[in-house]
Parts: C-alpha cells; sequence; structure tokens
C-alpha cells in the first residue's frame, strides 16, 4: 500500500501546518469545504473513500522536552500544552489504492467545540461525526441530523472527555473489589437519605 | 442523576398520504425477530412502501473505548473477541497488527501462516452464518440457517482444541500467537476444509437457483458503485457493487500476498449480489486455507515481544479485512503502558450508513432483508 | 374385498340408530350425532398428530430429532401443547374490540369444521351428502377470509391490521384459481355431487372385468391426475391451496420476520389454539378436496374406501410440510402478481384444454385423446406459463448473473 | 416444469436428501441430548481459573505465592488477593485471602499467562449453576484450590508440560543452590573473608504500578 | 321444518335491524353478513343448495369483503361517540316501511291464502336441471349478464390503474427516481 506524500497538498494550499509527528494536516474549520473537495478531484490523491473519523481530547498538560540549553548540557524544560479537542480523519484512495492520508480538524475550546462536517462530500461520515458528536461534544456544522447515536437522548455529559466523571449509580454488588464497595455504601446512604 | 428515559410506545398517525390513508409510524423495535440483535428501526410507511426510515441503536453500547483507556494494551485483547462476537480471531489480529505498528515485533513465520488459518476460518463461519440468517429472514423457516450452524460447530471444535473458547477465543498475541496448534489439529482442520466445498455445493443448489429468493432479492436495495464509494462502504457489500477493493490485496498485510486467491466482483449490487459475493468469497477462502495449511512451516509461534508494552508516544492505525469489512484500530500511545485513545473503526457500524437509502421506496419486507444483507452485529456496532 | 371397511361403518351406524327405532325425534338426533360428531374429533384427532407430524418432519429436515421428550418418539407432545394452551393465560388487548376478539376463533372454526363434513370419507360415509357439495365447499371457505379479517381488525394492533389485510388480499386473490381449477374437474365429472366426482375417477370397463390385474390398475389410473388437463389442475389447485391454507411460501399473514404473528399477535391462551386449529382443520379440508377431486377420492386398488382416503390427505399434507420446510416467503405484490397475472390466465387455459380434450375423447376414444392431451395441451399450458412468466418478471431477473473473479 | 421452476424443485430434492440420511447417516444428526448423554468435554476447553496445590494438605502445599501479578493483569479486576502475615507480622509468602469473582471473571486465561509460579490453571467444569447471585459466585480460596492430580485429569497435556518445566526449574535452582554452596565452602576454605558479604542476586521486583482510578 | 323456517328469519331480521342501528361501521358490515347468512339458510330450507351455495359464496364471500376493503379506506371507522343520533328521521322511516309493509306485502300474502306449503316429494335438487334450464330458454340473458360483468370489471380495473400510476411515482420521495420496476 504506497504511502501519499502530502508535499504536493502543501504546495497547493501553502498556508495549512503539516504535523510532521502524527504525519497530518491540521485544518482550520473554514478550509476544510475547498481542501477536501480538492483532495477528491486531485488526480495524484484521488481520495474518494473516507474511512475513520474519530474524536480525541487532550487535556492541559506539562510536556518536558529534553533541550540543550545555552551551557550545553541536557535539561528538561517544562512547557504546558494547551488543552485542545481534534477530530482525525482517515482518507483513502481505492481508485489508486494508495495509503492512509490524515487530516485533522483542531479545536482549543472545550466548552462549545465547533467544526465543519463532512457530510456534504462523503456520505459514510454521518454516522461517525454523530458518534464523535455523541461521545465528545464537538458540533458538526452542515451535518444533515446531528444527534446522539449511541446514548439515549436524555444524556447530558459526554463519555469519552477525559475529564468525565462516570455517574455512581452502580446497582449493589458485593464485588471484593474495595472501591466499589464504598461506591456502593455511597450510594445507599445517598439513596437512603432521598427516601423518607 | 438524568433517570435512565423509558422510551414511551410512540405509536400515532403521523402525516397523511395523498390517498388520505394515514403514514403509518411503525417502531419495528429492539425485540424484533429478524434485526439481528437489539437494533431498532422507526419506519414511516405508507400502507407497504416504506417512506423514511431511522436507524437506531445504542442498546448495547459499553464504551468498549473508554474501558481500553484505564486497561494496558495486553489487557485490552480479551475485549477485542467481544467487539463482533461471531469472528473473534478477527478482531484479536486487527489489534495485534495495529499494536505491532506501534512496537516493531518480528512475527515468526509460523505465526503468520496460523493466523492466516484462522482468520479464513473465521471468514467461513461468518459467511455461512451470515446467508443461513439472510435466507431466514427470507422466510424459510431456519432450515438453511441449521445446516450452516451444523457446519459451524465443526469449525467452533478446532478453535475450542486450539484456544480454549469457541467464540471469546483471546488468541492472537502482539508478536505471535498464544500456544501452538496440538498435534492432531491439523489433520483436523485439513479434513474439515476439505468436505467444506460439498457443503457449498449442496447449499447453492438450494438458495442460487431458488425462484422466490431471486424474485425476492434481485433488484432489492440497490447500490450503485459510486454511491458504495460514497456511503464508505467495505467489504463484500462494497464488492457487490462492482468496486474491486480487499484490503487484502490491497494493503497486503500478513503474508497474503503469497496464497494466490480471487475476489468476486458483483455487477448489479442488490441484496441478490451480496448474497452471492459471500457464497463465491467462502470458496476463495477454502482455496487459501487449504494452501495455507499445506506449507505451514515448523519454528516457534511468539517473536521477542517486550515484558512490558509501552510504545513510544504516536499512533497508528492498522486495518485488515474481517469478513463483515474493514475493521481498523486507531490508538494513539503517550509514552505509558496505557493507550491515550483507542478507537475501533467496525465495519458494519459504517455499512448501516447506506441502510436508509437502499430501503426508501421498498416494501416493508425488503426493508428487513436488506437490513439482513447488511450483516451487522450489535456488538460491533454499539461497541 | 372393496369399501369393506365403509360398509361395516354404515353397518354399525344403522346398528346403533335401531336402538331409538321408535322415538322418531331422538332417533333423528343421534342420526345427526352419527353424523357429525366422530368427524369432528377424528379430524382434531388428525390435528393433534399433524402438529406432531410437522414438527417431526421439518426437525429432521433440519437435522434435529425433534420432539422426542414427551411420550414415547414425543407422541404425546400435542396433548402437551394443548394442556399448556389450555392454562396459558388469556390476554385480550385493553384497547381491542373485546366482542369481535373473542368471536374470530369461533368464526374461523364454524367454515374449518363445516367445510371437513363436504368431504367423501369413504363409500357411504358423506357427512353432509349435498347435491352441490363441491360449490357449497367453496363458498363455506370464503368464509375463514372474514375470521382471519376479524382477528385482524379487532386486536387494534398495528401489525396485525397489516397481518390482517395481507391474508384478505391474498385469500380473495387465490380463491378464483382455486375454484377455477375445480371447474375444469366438475365438467368433466359432469356433476357438483361430491360422490360423483369420485365414481367418476375409476375405469369403469376395467373395473367391472374379471381378472385381478385390470382391476388393481382400474382404480388408479382412472384418477383424473393421469389426465392432462387433470395434471396441471392439480398443481395449480395444490399452488392455490396453499395461499388459501397460509401455508408457506404463501404464509404472509403471520410472516414471523416481518409482521411478527400477523394477525394471531394479540391471541394467547387457548384462543390461540383455537385459531391454529382452524387454520389446521381448513388446511386439511382444502387437502381433502383436492384429493376428492384429483386424486381419486376414497377410490384404490385393494381396500378402496376409508383407509386411501386418509392415506392420500396425509401424504398431501407431509408434502405441505416438505415445502413448509424448504420454501422462502414471497412479497406481497409478487404473491398478488403471482395469482392474478400467472395462475388465473392458466386455470382458464386448463379449462379450454379440459374441453378440447373431452371433444377428442368423444370422437376418436380416450387413447388418442390422452396422446394429444398430454403433448399438444400440456405443451399449450407450458408456453403459456414461459410466456407469462416472461411478461411478469423485469428484465435484469432473468438474465443469469456473472461475477468475475478479480485479481 | 417452468411452471414451479426447477431452482425450487432442486431445492426441494436437497431437504429430502437431508431428510433421509438424517435417519442413518450420524452426520446427518449432530445433536447430543444434554441430560442423557454429554459431550466430550476435550482437554483444552477452558472456563474459570482455579488454584493449585502440590501434596495433600491444600493451604500450605499451595503454589501461590500472593505476588498479586495476576491481580493486576486481569482486564476486568476480579481476582482480590491480601497477603499473609505470621503472628509476629512477619510476611508468609501466601495469600490469606484469595477470592475470585466468576460473575465479573472472562475466563480470558491472562491470569495464567502471567503467573510466574504455575499456581492458577483454567479449569473446564462449566456446570457452576447456583442458587445465590452474589456469594454463591464469589469463590474464596479453599473453593478454588485443588490438587495437581485432579490437573493432571482435567488437561493431561497442559500438566505434564508443567510439571516438566517445574522439576526443570526446581533442578536449575537446586544446581545454583548447589554451586552456590560450593562456591561459599571453597571461599570459606581458602581464606575467611574480611568481612566483605556478597548480596545475593536478588529477584528484580516486578514494576509496582500505582493503582489506576 | 316449521321453527327453522322462523329461527332464522328472525336472525335475518336481526341482522338488518342491527346493520342499521350500529354507530360503528365494522360491526353494522357484520351485522349485514349476519342477515346474508340468514337468508343462505332459508334458501337451504327451501332445499335450493345450488342458489345457498351461490349466496354464501357471492355475498358474503366477495360483497361482503369488498364493503369492508371499502371501508378500510375511510378514515374514522369507530364513529365518535360524542355525537349522538338525533336526526329524526326514524319517525319517518318507521312509517314508510309500515306503509310499504301494508301496501304490497298483504296484498301478495293473502292471495297465496296462507295455506301450508306444499310437500316437495316430487322435487329432485339437482344442479343439472338448472344447468340445462340455463343453457336453452335463458342462453340470451346468461350471454348477456356475462358481458356486462367483465365490462364491470374492464371499468374498474381501468379506474384503478390510472390511478396507481400516479400516487407511486408521489409516495416515493425524489431523492430516489428510480422504482424498482419487478
Amino acid at each position: 500500500m504506497a504511502a501519499i506524500d502530502h508535499k504536493g497538498v502543501i504546495r497547493q494550499f501553502p498556508e495549512l501546518e503539516w504535523e510532521a509527528s502524527s504525519g497530518s494536516l491540521i485544518l482550520s474549520p473554514e478550509k476544510v469545504d475547498e481542501v477536501v473537495s480538492w483532495l477528491k478531484e486531485d488526480p495524484a490523491y484521488r481520495l474518494d473513500y473516507l474511512s475513520c473519523v474519530s474524536g480525541v481530547d487532550y487535556l492541559e498538560k506539562e510536556v518536558k522536552t529534553r533541550v540543550r540549553n545555552e551551557a550545553g548540557k541536557m535539561v528538561f524544560k517544562t512547557s504546558l500544552s494547551p488543552e485542545k479537542m481534534e477530530v482525525v480523519y482517515h482518507f483513502y484512495s481505492m481508485e489508486k489504492k494508495t495509503g492512509p492520508f490524515i487530516l485533522k480538524q483542531r479545536v482549543l475550546s472545550r466548552e462549545n467545540p465547533v467544526v465543519t462536517s463532512l457530510t456534504p462530500h462523503y456520505g459514510g461520515a454521518e454516522l461517525m461525526e454523530r458518534e464523535v458528536y455523541d461521545l465528545f461534544g464537538i458540533r458538526f456544522t452542515g451535518h444533515p441530523d446531528l444527534r446522539r447515536i449511541l446514548m439515549w437522548e436524555g444524556f447530558q455529559h459526554y463519555p469519552m472527555r477525559k475529564d468525565y466523571v462516570p455517574p455512581n449509580d452502580y446497582e449493589y454488588e458485593p464485588t471484593p473489589h474495595g472501591d466499589v464497595l464504598e461506591r456502593a455504601r455511597e450510594r445507599r446512604e445517598e439513596l437512603e437519605g432521598q427516601s423518607p | 442523576m438524568s433517570p435512565v428515559q423509558t422510551m414511551p410506545p410512540r405509536s400515532y398517525h403521523i402525516g397523511k398520504d395523498d390517498l388520505g390513508a394515514d403514514i403509518l409510524e411503525v417502531a419495528m423495535g429492539p425485540h424484533h425477530p429478524s434485526t439481528h440483535g437489539v437494533f431498532r428501526m422507526d419506519l414511516k410507511l405508507d400502507g407497504e412502501t416504506v417512506v423514511d426510515l431511522k436507524p437506531v441503536f445504542g442498546y448495547l453500547h459499553r464504551n468498549h473505548e473508554k474501558i481500553a483507556e484505564d486497561i494496558t494494551y495486553p489487557m485490552s485483547m480479551p475485549f477485542t473477541d467481544r467487539l463482533d462476537y461471531l469472528c473473534g480471531m478477527t478482531n484479536n489480529w486487527a489489534y495485534a497488527l495495529s499494536a505491532e505498528k506501534l512496537i516493531e515485533i518480528k512475527v515468526p513465520e509460523r505465526a503468520e501462516y496460523i493466523r492466516v488459518i484462522v482468520a479464513e476460518l473465521t471468514r467461513l463461519v461468518n459467511h455461512c452464518l451470515l446467508i443461513g440468517f439472510f435466507v431466514n429472514d427470507l422466510g424459510a423457516l431456519g432450515t438453511p440457517l441449521l445446516y450452516a450452524l451444523r457446519e459451524r460447530e465443526k469449525i467452533l471444535d478446532l478453535f475450542e482444541v486450539l484456544s480454549g473458547a469457541r467464540m471469546m477465543v483471546n488468541y492472537i498475541r502482539f508478536g505471535g500467537v498464544r500456544c501452538d496448534p496440538p498435534d492432531g489439529w491439523l489433520k483436523e482442520c485439513q479434513r474439515i476444509v476439505d468436505a467444506f466445498p460439498a457443503f457449498l455445493d449442496e447449499y447453492e443448489t438450494l438458495l442460487t437457483e431458488n425462484e422466490i429468493i431471486i424474485a425476492r432479492a434481485q433488484n432489492v436495495g440497490v447500490v450503485t458503485r459510486e454511491e458504495a464509494i460514497n456511503f464508505s462502504l467495505t467489504g463484500p457489500m462494497l464488492r457487490a457493487s462492482g468496486v474491486n477493493y480487499d484490503i487484502r490485496k490491497v494493503d497486503r498485510y500478513g503474508i497474503y500476498d503469497r496464497f494466490d486467491f480471487k475476489v468476486p466482483i458483483g455487477g448489479h449490487g442488490d441484496c441478490y449480489d451480496r448474497f452471492m459475493v459471500r457464497m463465491l468469497e467462502m470458496r476463495q477462502s477454502v482455496k487459501i486455507l487449504k494452501q495455507a495449511i499445506r506449507d505451514l512451516p515448523e519454528g516457534e509461534i511468539m517473536g521477542k515481544a517486550p515484558k512490558i508494552f509501552r510504545p513510544a508516544p504516536g499512533e497508528a492505525y492498522g486495518r485488515i479485512e474481517a469478513p463483515k469489512g474493514e475493521l481498523g484500530f486507531y490508538l494513539i500511545s503517550d509514552g505509558t503502558p496505557i493507550p491515550y485513545r483507542f478507537k475501533v473503526r467496525p465495519p458494519s457500524f459504517v455499512n448501516l450508513t447506506a441502510l436508509r437509502h437502499m430501503c426508501l421506496g421498498h416494501k416493508v419486507a425488503d426493508a428487513v432483508i436488506i437490513l439482513g444483507s447488511i450483516d451487522i452485529v450489535l456488538g460491533e456496532v454499539d461497541r | 374385498m372393496n369399501n369393506y371397511f365403509d360398509l361395516k361403518l354404515v353397518e354399525l351406524g344403522r346398528w346403533i340408530e335401531a336402538f331409538f327405532a321408535h322415538y322418531p325425534t331422538l332417533k333423528l338426533v343421534v342420526h345427526l350425532l352419527l353424523c357429525t360428531l366422530p368427524l369432528a374429533l377424528s379430524f382434531m384427532g388428525a390435528f393433534a398428530f399433524t402438529t406432531w407430524l410437522e414438527r417431526k418432519g421439518l426437525a429432521r429436515i433440519q437435522n434435529r430429532p425433534g420432539p422426542n421428550r414427551v411420550g414415547l418418539f414425543g407422541l404425546l407432545q400435542p396433548i402437551a401443547d394443548g394442556i399448556k394452551m389450555l392454562l396459558k393465560e388469556d390476554i385480550v388487548p385493553e384497547r381491542s374490540d373485546k366482542l369481535f376478539h373473542f368471536l374470530a376463533p369461533i368464526m374461523l372454526m364454524i367454515p374449518a369444521m363445516i367445510g371437513v363434513g363436504f368431504l367423501p370419507l369413504g363409500d357411504g360415509l358423506h357427512a353432509l351428502p349435498l347435491d352441490s357439495a363441491i360449490i357449497f365447499f367453496f363458498a363455506i371457505s370464503s368464509l375463514n377470509t372474514i375470521a382471519v379479517f376479524m382477528a385482524g381488525w379487532s386486536s387494534r394492533n398495528k401489525y396485525s391490521l397489516l397481518g390482517g389485510m395481507r391474508a384478505v388480499a391474498q385469500m380473495i386473490s387465490y380463491e378464483i384459481p382455486l375454484v377455477l381449477s375445480a371447474v375444469a374437474v366438475i365438467m368433466m365429472a359432469g356433476s357438483l355431487n361430491a360422490q360423483e366426482v369420485v365414481a367418476s375417477q375409476q375405469i369403469s370397463s376395467w373395473v367391472g372385468s374379471g381378472n385381478i390385474l385390470q382391476e388393481f390398475f382400474g382404480r388408479i389410473l382412472g384418477w383424473n391426475v393421469f389426465k392432462p388437463w387433470g395434471f396441471a389442475g392439480f398443481i395449480f389447485f395444490f399452488i392455490a391451496a396453499l395461499a388459501e391454507a397460509n401455508r408457506s411460501p404463501f404464509d404472509l399473514p403471520e410472516a414471523d420476520s416481518e409482521i411478527i404473528a400477523g394477525h394471531l399477535t394479540e391471541y394467547s391462551g387457548f384462543k390461540y389454539a383455537i385459531l391454529f386449529m382452524g387454520e389446521y382443520i381448513s388446511a386439511f379440508a382444502i387437502a381433502g378436496i383436492g384429493v376428492t377431486l384429483f386424486l381419486g377420492g376414497w377410490n384404490g386398488p385393494v381396500f378402496a374406501g376409508l383407509p386411501w382416503f386418509v392415506l392420500k390427505l396425509f401424504s398431501l399434507f407431509a408434502v405441505m410440510i416438505w415445502i413448509r420446510g424448504t420454501l422462502p416467503r414471497l412479497r406481497v405484490d409478487q404473491l398478488m402478481g403471482y395469482a392474478w397475472k400467472f395462475l388465473f390466465p392458466l386455470a382458464i387455459l386448463n379449462i379450454f384444454l379440459a374441453g378440447f380434450y373431452h371433444f377428442l375423447e368423444r370422437q376418436w376414444g380416450t387413447a388418442i385423446a390422452m396422446l394429444a392431451g398430454w403433448l399438444f395441451g400440456f405443451g399449450a399450458l407450458q408456453l403459456a406459463a414461459i410466456a407469462l412468466s416472461r411478461l411478469n418478471q423485469s428484465p435484469t431477473i432473468r438474465s443469469k448473473r456473472v461475477y468475475q473473479l478479480v485479481e | 416444469m417452468s411452471l414451479i421452476g426447477k431452482g425450487i424443485l432442486k431445492g426441494m430434492g436437497v431437504t429430502a436428501k437431508n431428510f433421509f440420511q438424517s435417519y442413518y447417516r450420524k452426520e446427518r444428526l449432530p445433536t447430543v441430548e444434554y441430560p442423557e448423554e454429554k459431550a466430550t468435554i476435550n482437554q483444552f476447553s477452558r472456563n474459570f481459573p482455579f488454584l493449585l496445590y502440590d501434596g495433600d494438605d491444600p493451604v500450605d502445599g499451595m503454589r501461590c505465592t500472593a505476588c498479586t501479578l495476576c491481580e493486576r493483569a486481569c482486564p476486568p479486576q476480579c481476582i482480590y488477593i491480601i497477603k499473609d502475615k505470621d503472628e509476629n507480622g512477619k510476611a508468609i509468602l501466601s495469600p490469606r485471602i484469595f477470592d475470585i469473582d466468576t460473575s465479573v471473571c472472562m475466563s480470558c486465561q491472562l491470569c495464567v499467562e502471567v503467573c510466574p509460579y504455575e499456581a492458577i490453571r483454567m479449569d473446564s467444569a462449566f456446570e457452576l449453576s447456583n442458587e445465590n447471585r452474589f456469594e454463591g459466585l464469589l469463590l474464596n480460596r479453599e473453593e478454588l484450590l485443588k490438587p495437581n492430580a485432579y490437573y493432571h485429569e482435567i488437561h493431561p497435556l497442559e500438566a505434564r508440560e508443567t510439571d516438566d518445566r517445574m522439576a526443570a526449574k526446581a533442578a536449575l535452582a537446586e544446581a545454583k543452590k548447589k554451586a552456590r554452596q560450593k562456591r561459599a565452602r571453597l571461599a570459606a576454605k581458602n581464606k575467611p573473608p574480611p568481612g566483605l558479604k556478597k548480596t545475593p542476586p536478588t529477584r528484580k521486583k516486578p514494576p509496582q504500578r500505582e493503582k489506576s482510578e | 321444518m316449521i321453527v327453522a323456517f322462523y329461527l332464522l328469519a328472525l336472525i335475518a331480521v336481526l341482522g338488518a335491524g342491527l346493520a342499521i342501528t350500529l354507530r360503528n361501521v365494522v360491526h353494522a358490515v357484520f351485522s349485514v353478513l349476519l342477515f346474508f347468512s340468514a337468508l343462505a339458510g332459508l334458501f337451504l330450507l327451501l332445499l335450493a343448495e345450488f342458489i345457498a351455495a351461490v349466496q354464501v359464496l357471492v355475498y358474503i364471500g366477495s360483497v361482503g369483503i369488498l364493503m369492508l376493503f371499502a371501508i378500510m379506506l375511510t378514515t374514522n371507522v369507530v364513529g365518535d361517540p360524542n355525537r349522538p343520533v338525533q336526526s329524526r328521521g326514524w319517525v319517518w322511516g318507521g312509517l314508510a316501511v309500515v306503509a310499504l309493509l301494508a301496501g304490497v306485502l298483504l296484498p301478495i300474502i293473502s292471495r297465496t291464502g296462507g295455506q301450508s306449503p306444499t310437500p316437495l316429494s316430487d322435487f329432485n335438487p339437482s344442479v343439472k336441471q338448472l344447468g340445462l334450464v340455463l343453457m336453452d330458454p335463458y342462453f340470451a340473458s346468461l350471454g348477456v349478464i356475462a358481458l356486462l360483468l367483465t365490462a364491470g370489471l374492464i371499468g374498474a380495473v381501468v379506474a384503478a390503474t390510472g390511478a396507481s400510476e400516479a400516487d407511486q411515482a408521489k409516495t416515493v420521495p425524489e431523492n430516489r427516481p428510480r422504482f424498482p420496476n419487478n
């Protein structure tokens, strides 16, 4: 499976950022339609098959990078990587049978992350994007019917986010592990507290 | 805490079609004899014709990806059996393949051959089961299904001897397989593979030229080439619409390039073609199995895997040609033995996008068959 | 030896009635009872036996042993089911139409039981020896369409409504080929009376003659099935009978894979058992009429009479079970198309074929008529069938599908 | 006979063949009628784990040394171990409590792979129905402990391999101990060392991983 | 015999009466069917088996079901109970019935003299008789009826097919122009 070289894309859209570490193209929401339709038609790429749409959630984290300071000694410099949420698209070309081409849409705010949807270009993305919305809370503009797909409509939170605390509604089940027992005890006091 | 909202039984008449008769909203609900598990279709019917269809699932959602983010890489291997519980082996292999992309482990020859043998056996099990369920939806009271189950028993006994369990096999490890097949296993496997074409012939005489199946399945749920690619369909559904895309041939993962086998391509992209493509694929799998068993080399079965699986920070997307389509695992690691993000790309979940497009304009009876021809397993759809 | 068994039964009946010689009204009542009661009981027994036969037959087709836990070979299984049905709670849906929900099973049992009465079981054994028995049978059997509709409509459930409508549409459109294929036989037999139809199905010249061989074959070769129009008529009749009794390729109303149990969804307990029994006994009745019209009724070589009739009836039922184990279901519109655009014209053509055969027979004797009938008549039917199927099917279906195996 | 169609007749032929052959060919009637005749459980099938002990007394013949490796490797976290202490507080190498919650265990056999002391193996008994949903399925140490003979009975091949491996390891340890003693005797005979105490090679401590929240 | 006659007549009257007064249309249709079956019983009493069979086959078998089909297409079938039947029509209806009864039926009954029905010993109810009579004197009328029926049938087919093409294209939403044509 021949890998796809990204240089053609950079030449075509110089202002785009190419993240070498993960080998993926970072897109800002407004440029998406133009780039994707170009990638679909361009004879060099012909990316007609969208294989996988996945959401990723990064919390704020200090990153220790080894850097050579002025005295020439390796020392750890801690930098704060901002919290961000990404939607990762994997493209393949069925026609030219070429390798994965990764495209990311990055959003910095966690309260109201909005990203442009690819469903107008690729019909297959409809359910996958609904799943990313359901589990991560990333809204997709231009999606035909953005609803929750796996959780039930009344569910408030977004379970796959890193800071999601699972609800404490374990039914009482005396399994040996300490924490489950203790959670169940909390739950019971809470129930007794409520019931008259 | 949000109380679990019980779905009120919604059956009210909404809208009118032009004859003045009401458009009936029928929820072909989770307990329906032919929805292959807990899957609901909200159908809007005008008489018998489907006017609108909304697939609703999530009843079997266990959030497999959240669990995987709490345990180490090797510990989530048994969970992959529970994804598509009909073909445990191919799920294991897909996960092992994408993990081996994170850390380069040399898989010995014998392990590669055993992986191919086990994957093709799973393909046989999945396809003959699917055809059984498909014809069962058509109405034949379980006869073809029970013939398929009879054959499946033999292969599941093989898996039980090899890995200890029939379906929850947990057999493939990063860098090889867990244990060597016992001595009598290969002879038994050879006997079953040789007997399989006879069963296939009997199955074909029973089903392919049957006028009722031809009348019911042809021209139903048609998907053209462009629509199939646009809907990201994969596996037999894609090849039934005429697109020659088989990941075993495209990615050449494992040692598939050493075996000579063909890829069946359908012409019309309707339910009958999907049924026939799976029939022909079974014959090709038998061909691969014969070659793989014939030149299975000696040698040890486990590569030099590290004691603690701790990949360098980075990401990897491994995919294989599972019986239902392209099964992919997208792993992001941040240097710790626990994966940062564990994403499964299940084939039947994505193939469902085309369900609504295919069912519009058909009858209720056709909607059932079209769902049957997509071959969904809810463990994989809901994850 | 012929009809020995029937005559004995008739004598038994007269002997019992002799007891009430000097109470005329009581004698009449006993006569009526003797005509109807054994018939009803025997067919309910036959129903129990066929449920066992069906489950065993289907099981064996599907490579499994079938019920063998209750009694020897599972023979007590139907009785166990009956008791279970009796004990099951009889749930009536709250919004349903109580009166008609209750009436539907009875409405289905009435035509089934009366229909069985018209069957000529043996030489003297004919419960309702009406002169126009056949036509009355078809009239009565059209009643269970109403019963199915009543069941579907009164349970106020979407699936049963769909099932009810499908059943009504299917039964109406298959009644016509059923009656038309019977018309050919009635035309040739010359009378509507069931006994005369049976009597006409034996080669009288052979039966009268002395030697054993001719006697033996005389009673078989006379059956209508061996005549060209009879064989074609039997096929149409059998297909239409399958649809009329909601049996396998046409069991649309209770298509469990689409609409859960059709008009039977809201029934449970003994009402479900009665509906189930009604369906089976109407299937028996139609199969019985099929045997009378085409397979020579109670006519048979050695011990003509009731045993032959029962043998033929159960063999026809075995074929129904065999079909149920193999064939998938037709879709509603294809079902309708098959009835109106395929069976209906062919049944009419079959009547012409019968007329042509009758004319030939009177001119040049049966041998030539038989030869010509089979060659031309049957050939014409064959051509018509191919033409009709080509007319109905769309082009893509007929073309044989070719699948390339690509590298 | 295009009236009914060849395909349907051929299909009926197949079902008829199956009907008649199911009477005389075993392959066409594979049903095993369970309570009367039991299907043979092949020696490789696995159901729930059990603990092994040598000799006859279960508690002190136990192979398990409560190293809690299996507790950490178990994906659904269904093993629960508490180390044993003798009266003056010194830890003994055997678990006081070793529970497996069979209602949570998914018989994935990872614990068997991880165990360095061949102490835990997979049982193949499957008739484990129980009237109590909680305590009944929580197997404690006594219920889990089974003799090595039982192990030989259910998995003969695997049991023999394990015994050979154990024997080899024991022989190795024996040889190493003898070598160490000989070296110590030699060292003591040549010249008593001024006080240098050669530290014995300690087993590399398994990486302690904090219990993930 | 007499008891059977009065019983059947009573059922017939009851069925017809119910058919008019019942509010639920489906119940009304079922009571009409009850009336038809009572009529068939009366024919049987007159030993006219063939006519009774045809009565059951034609009226109950098809006309009854035709009415049920017609009902299926109407919308509110159960009839809303809150609209009471307060039309004063039934008084005049009753009067008209009595007038008809007196004016037409009574003279006929009086002329027949009301003696007991004639013994039917010599009458053999075979269908052959009916067939022969139908063929020679009444052949022309048979032909005319046949023509009328076929004309009616063809008219119905034209009316039905005329509508079905139009509505089929409409119910299927636009994004799927092709309709599977088998």
